[in-house]
């Protein structure tokens, strides 16, 4: 077996240091009738690494590639190219292989990723901290709502209609039992995001306001309103970015006054990878630290006084406070945050502006070339590199027949708001660096053959 | 060893990626475009490779050497487990692309889970929990929605001394009360304590098996079948299934809910704090309030179960708790590992394991207290407490002295029912070579802490950096790096 | 440019240092006839990591990858599955980004590795000593007729007709300049290598006899008594392993009495990689050493009198005695030779043993199989993972026409030796543990298809 | 910082590989089954990922830091060619596949002629040399069958002093007489005095330019003119073609020959030593003579020319010097790189290898003797000499020095025309910061040898060893492992 060092010669020296006949005597505290004698049935024996491979391969080539045919989904995961460098440096075994950084003295290189990592997200979430990072953006989300809750200490939260249904959901299921309440509605067929609904509708009870940016929809909207309602009443703007590459080329929420910045951190290092693992991003105001989930790292000096970093504040956690914590989460993606620590680096200021002009710029080549298309309609006054197209069908089954036809054109909003038939005519199509002319030429020329 | 942060060494006209220029549009932006610079430092793409590679340097890994954290599980990360969930068909592909196109995908998902199913002896499998902790959450979400279902609405969730500190947390997370049951001497949940506090108002018991001080809790099926009599479900911690797995099924054991650290038994890899995945299975009781999405296996192929697709057999759900499927890319990694075990290796697994722990267990315990020695064998990890050292010497100097001696220290002050706790865990990835230098380390150090040896409170010597000022760090928060002009100003 | 660091105001500091106005002013000593005032013409501007992926990955899709087809083919170049962690670990970047270890206090690694490499080899081929690589196979055999002319100063040396006939052509290149004499002939069709020609012809001009085990035909013979003769005869046998994999299974050269044994280490750890790099292996008796062409790595000590390893005898070598080096070879094949050193520690005795018998026993059931296919005729009547088939027509046309069938059914002796008309009608098969009963079976299906 | 070897802690019971059994089958290994143990010792995977990752850590690459070895051309290895070299298209492809399933890969080969000759301005490429010191070959080689060709037996080869040590070797490999050509005091080929030697037994004059003075050769068109008006031809060691790459084309200045050094000037990475890969371009006059294979591009596609396919108009080709088609992987990844720079780019490279050497040759001119100084601008690498150190101090202890202040030493005593020479070459790849970095560190250890300070004698002192014992090394070479007991045997 490739992975177990032990010989049966060891064993034996083994058993015989520890005074014990058999591996059997080792498992005496397990109670006999739950003792298995043998291995389990009907489960295979262990396979050669070649045997492994095939099968997994196999599986492999039962999925549609994205980069092999015309691609067109985003609706919270996107597709960019990840420098080849970047996968590299996070197989590193020394990054790759450790355990969270419990022993600083030998885990500085996890560490000053952590802090450069988290000034990063700040820097561009245009906050002034940030932590080590979440699970996922859906789950930062609702960690966020959460710090609301005890900061304002109220417990009713507006959720924007362009907020991603996903993200709702997992609010709603979290919701369910810490009580909170949450105020949402589907998203309306508009050109413009909700910002006013949202505006009119907070009150003395709202904990925060939860807005997307760029919306489900691709719509983009000034948060300064916002934000300046929501602090009048006490509240905490709280704003979520799915597409972090957007914030080469708009204004970050944090510039427009809100509190809590969180995000999907994915499309900058991470890939596609079917949902997961992706990135968790949070960023807050100063004031709000000590509030904020999640690990931490922070800047210190060692015995000989030389700048060091540690995770800290960690008082706030679990393992300390048991009960009394800021939340459960004990994990981080501390590796997804390397990746997209070290792709931030590679891009640096003028490489992400660049990649944000690019993909704004085929976006609008597309929505151009999509409007020109019978049966298309553009929703969006406003778009960064993914926007919606109303359709007199079902768009959930033109997304199909397209799949048929080798293009994955877009995320159908009938998937996403599966209850909302009056969105079911929209899709939404994302578009970055990676799609060429030829892709969009295909969409085009499968829609119509789709609408015909 | 000093290595500049990027801040300090980048610039922001570095890139180092080449963008394709971008082609003249009318810009659609809505009159947000951004205005003021980031602050963003780029390096060119040899700057970025070395400063990162600097970077790990200062770092310790499973590959580097031994790291024997308890509870922690690191063994060996197999480099085919990367390969394959590097395959583009894993890779590159959208979590909402049409069902028909991720079929392979799916077959991952559902194979992976009938492994864990079978492996645990339980009903059926959640398999969407981001981390251990998530999974936790999952189990209870899912005991809270069953008692609500029969209209029982209970309030208390009973959690061990022994238990891991992210139990009562969660517990507490889902509006529980949480109330401790006390531990035996011998390092087991009191069984009479436990029975004596069940009743109406106990939604669960929350146990963790073996427990954190590495032993097997006896009198698990006695505690199910009380907890269930009295109407409340089980919550067993898997964070420890390492040490049982292929040997023993916590199904036949009467646990209603249990997750699966995929990046400990299944060694997937830590990758220095996360990504982890903790799928959590279920008895049939609890199965009905499963979260969405799940993948099930139909004549026609695999189906996503999803909002869109749920239908009312599925209505008893609690829900989704995270934006996806779930960790993908981690899922790919188990199944590869799984595969290479199979049933016979995977029985090998929690053998070696547990003959490692023991073999450290009995190879030490003459230079350093172990609390449960007389307990019996230990499982998968061992346990050692700071009694007999000389006075001012702790545990910490034990783990900063075995650092220098080119260890990762193990676990320490964990679990907090022995003083100056040391948990060690090898697991079955170290051969007996690799032990016995550790054994040697260990007991070198020891000797050193029990004979008071000032030098050894001023390690590590040898390491990146000295000991660190944590204190320091709480105090004064430094989260992000400023400008130095800019932190001169603000002191002005 | 993301390779580039330097910036526009980092160069003209650096200008200033320097004393000039402009970079031109650096190039004064060319000529100015000989100056391009700008960029080369007709040759595209610097691309995007995207673009170029894209441009690679295009072109190789235009090949037939061997993993995805049944695949039958060797002679000299074997497929074979290399664990996931050999490749991990050669691109660790202090093992792929250093030099030769000129300064060896900073290059254990890399010169730990060699001295086992070089150990592993000599014991592999049942030599004393291995040098730490050559360039490929077909180098390393000719470096050792080389090597038996100045040992034995004599000149003509007898080529086995089973030799490789690459090998062959690389050693006549060679020798037209060298002036040494090489006897050879293509092979006949028969069941047995020519060790008995070979003996037969062996007088006292003969500096060595150079023959490959298993041969490029895949018969095996024992070396014992062709080993003897050239010994009584004062000429020294040179044995040839073009498929390492074989010695887990057969008698090594060395033990047979073999003087030099070289070979073709790539099927251990490299792959196939159309060709190359590959890695010449190189071994020989301890007496002949200081006569060995290339570098190798030797044990010492240092200041402390810690064990450590340097680069020795160098004295042989052409930086240091220039014209009257023993080759003028200087690069070795370091990084094939540390991934041939990877996979045989993981495999071991133990794990090279087993995947030697799966090999044998995966061709006798692919010669079995064959043998039963109408028009087909088994030529061996003794192999390890390799043998040739013969059939009644031109096996080029026959291989051309499984091709196209997505068979890669082996290699035509018509392709080997297009000048030897009797030997059209071969076609040699390898079998390795990557071969699958389904491919056994296609292989099978396809020739009776095409010899229908 | 101990890493036993695989002798001393594998076994031959232990394997990392997994192998699938065999079937049963009458063996047919014609009676040759081997009898004896090979004595291989084998290591679990976890042990193996452990032992090379020890073990590289005990090397110093280009990801590490700065390299400045003159003439090696340390830049950095982008991941990307690595990335692109691994595509199954091309690391999974067989030699001798027929060619139509082969398109892509001749497609590569051709692209990356086309490119070479483009940038040299030559008339033909050789793909298949192995590398530099074999592309030499390649192109002596060529010469001779030219020669030959016409019936004109030459027997001398002229070698500057300043030319790379492969030369001298390569040309009696050829079996030619090797003359020398002294240089210039300021470091060049000496025109008059190799005018004065030409004559019609002169074969060839084999030119290194930029030479190993790091100096162009200002006078190598007037050398070529002269070498071909009498009779000869001129093979120019292409080592540092870095320096002038996208600047000027070698073809301008009438060379018939030169190889090029895919890993130096277009990064396939060195590997600790190798692999390499050496195409030599040739002028007009040679092509005709070019070894076997090659690629050709027809309206059909890419044609492989080999034995079978070669036909009358390649009969003046002087043969096959490899088994293949030469070193496919390091054209894939050089190809990466050449389309990664472009036009534009790789003429900037050459315009910053150029400055990087210059900014260091100024920089440190007032610590370090700088023997051709005065000679003009350095081209991409900057000379210096043991002139001026204090009595009993070399150039090695400088070079030692240096490893302790975190470099990789420059190349030291090339080339032999200088005493106690050091070599230093930055490329382009490296930063102004890592160069200003690099100044210090060799202006303080100069400073050093220049005061006599002792303690550099004994450098290095931070490094995995000590300075090792090269001499015995070589006076009792240990070139194998063998068992301890069998040397004490031996020993008795």
């Amino acid at each position: 077996m490739r992975y177990l060092p032990l010989t049966d010669t060891d064993r034996s020296a083994m058993l015989n240091v520890i005074g014990v006949q058999s591996i059997d005597d080792l498992f005496m505290d397990v109670p006999v009738e739950a003792q298995l004698a043998t291995k389990i049935d009907g489960l295979p024996d262990h396979a050669s690494e070649l045997a492994v491979e095939r099968h997994m391969g196999k599986l492999a080539r039962k999925n549609m590639v994205a980069g092999d045919v015309p691609f067109f989904l985003g609706a919270g995961a996107y597709r960019h190219h990840v420098p080849a460098s970047v996968d590299h440096l996070i197989q590193r075994g020394e990054f790759l292989t450790a355990y969270t950084p419990y022993q600083p003295e030998i885990a500085q290189g996890t560490l000053q990723v952590l802090f450069e990592f988290q000034t990063q997200v700040a820097r561009l979430f245009g906050c002034d901290v940030a932590n080590a990072s979440m699970y996922d953006g859906s789950t930062a989300c609702w960690e966020a709502i959460g710090m609301a809750r005890r900061i304002t200490r109220r417990g009713k939260a507006l959720l924007s209609s362009g907020l991603h249904p996903h993200y709702v959901s997992v609010a709603r299921t979290m919701a369910r039992f810490t009580g909170d309440q949450l105020v949402y509605t589907t998203p309306r067929v508009d050109a413009e995001p909700d910002i006013q609904t949202l505006i009119d509708a907070i009150d003395g009870d709202t904990s925060c306001v939860v807005v997307q940016y760029p919306d489900i929809l691709g719509r983009i909207g000034d948060l300064s309103a916002l934000a300046a309602k929501a602090h009048a009443a006490g509240a905490l703007l709280i704003a979520v970015v799915t597409e972090p590459v957007a914030l080469g080329a708009i204004t970050p929420p944090g510039d427009m006054g809100a509190d809590i910045v969180v995000g999907e951190g994915q499309s900058i290092g991470v890939g596609l990878q079917f949902g997961g693992p992706y990135l968790g991003l949070f960023a807050c105001k100063q004031k709000y630290v000590r509030q904020m989930p999640g690990r931490l790292c922070g800047e210190t000096v060692d015995a000989e006084g030389k700048r060091g970093f540690v995770l800290t504040l960690s008082t706030r956690e679990q393992h300390i406070r048991r009960e009394k914590a800021t939340s459960n989460i004990c994990t981080n993606s501390g590796l997804c945050a390397l990746a997209f620590s070290i792709h931030m680096t590679l891009l640096g200021e003028r490489g992400l502006t660049d990649l944000a002009a690019l993909n704004h710029a085929r976006a609008v080549q597309a929505a151009e070339a999509l409007e020109a298309v019978p049966g298309v309609r553009l929703l969006n006054s406003s778009f960064f590199n993914e926007f919606t197209i109303l359709l007199d069908q079902d768009a959930r089954e033109v997304a199909r027949a397209l799949a048929d036809r080798d293009i994955l054109g877009g995320v159908s909003l009938g998937r996403l708001f599966p209850d909302a038939a009056e969105l079911s005519g929209g899709l939404v199509v994302a578009v970055t660096e990676t799609t060429t002319e030829d892709d969009i030429a295909a969409l085009c020329g499968g829609l119509k053959e789709v609408l015909a | 060893l000093e290595e500049a942060l990027i801040f300090e060494i980048g610039s922001h006209e570095t890139t180092g990626v080449d963008i394709a220029p971008a082609p003249q549009v009318k810009s659609r932006l809505g009159g947000l475009e951004r205005r003021k610079p980031i602050a963003l430092p780029g390096l060119s793409e040899p700057e970025t490779v070395r400063h990162y590679t600097r970077l790990s340097r200062q770092n310790y890994g499973i590959d580097l050497g031994f790291f024997p954290l308890g509870s922690c599980t690191m063994k060996h990360n197999p480099r085919l487990n990367e390969k394959m969930a590097r395959l583009p068909g894993f890779a590159d592909i959208h979590p909402l692309q049409p069902q028909s196109t991720v079929q392979g995908a799916l077959a991952v998902i559902h194979e992976l889970a009938e492994w864990l199913v079978t492996l645990t002896g339980m009903h059926s499998v959640a398999m969407s929990p981001k981390a251990g902790a998530h999974g936790e959450l999952c189990g209870l979400l899912a005991i809270r929605a069953a008692l609500e279902a029969r209209g029982d609405a209970r309030s208390v969730v009973l959690v061990p001394e022994s238990a891991h500190g992210t139990n009562p947390a969660t517990a507490a997370f889902c509006g529980y009360a949480v109330e401790d049951i006390p531990a035996t001497p011998e390092g087991r949940v009191d069984l009479a304590a436990l029975k004596a506090r069940l009743g109406p108002d106990v939604a669960a018991v929350m146990i963790t098996n073996p427990n954190t001080c590495g032993l097997f809790e006896r009198d698990l099926r006695t505690i199910s079948e009380a907890v269930h009599a009295a109407g409340g479900f089980v919550y067993c911690d898997g964070a420890n299934f390492n040490a049982i797995v292929g040997r023993v099924r916590p199904g036949d054991l009467g646990v209603d809910a249990m997750h699966i650290n995929l990046h400990k038994t299944f060694s997937t890899p830590h990758g220095g704090g996360g990504p982890g995945s903790g799928p959590v299975v279920f008895s049939e009781a609890l199965s009905p309030y499963a979260p969405l999405p799940f993948v099930e296996k139909t004549a026609d192929g695999h189906v996503l179960i999803e909002e869109e697709t749920a239908g009312e057999h599925h209505a008893g759900s609690f829900g989704r708790m995270v934006a996806f499927h779930g960790q993908m890319g981690m899922f790919t990694r188990a199944l590869t590992y799984i595969m290479s075990h199979g049933a016979d290796g995977l029985r090998q697994v929690s053998e070696d394991a547990v003959l490692n722990a023991n073999y450290i267990l009995r190879s030490l315990e003459d230079v350093l207290d172990a609390p449960f020695a007389a307990s019996g064998p230990c499982m998968h990890e061992a346990l050692f407490s700071d009694k007999g050292m000389a006075e001012g010497f702790t545990t910490l100097d034990i783990a900063k002295g075995l650092i220098d001696e080119g260890f990762h220290p193990m676990t320490v002050y964990f679990p907090l029912v022995v003083h100056g706790a040391m948990l060690v865990e090898p697991t079955e990835t170290e051969g007996k070579a690799a032990l016995d230098q550790f054994i040697v380390a260990l007991r070198s150090v020891a000797q050193r802490a029990n004979a008071g040896d000032a030098a050894l409170k001023g390690a590590p010597y040898f390491a990146p950096r000295r000991r660190l000022d944590e204190t320091l760090a709480a105090r004064k928060p430094v989260l992000v790096w400023t400008e130095p002009e800019a932190v001169a100003e603000a002191a002005e």
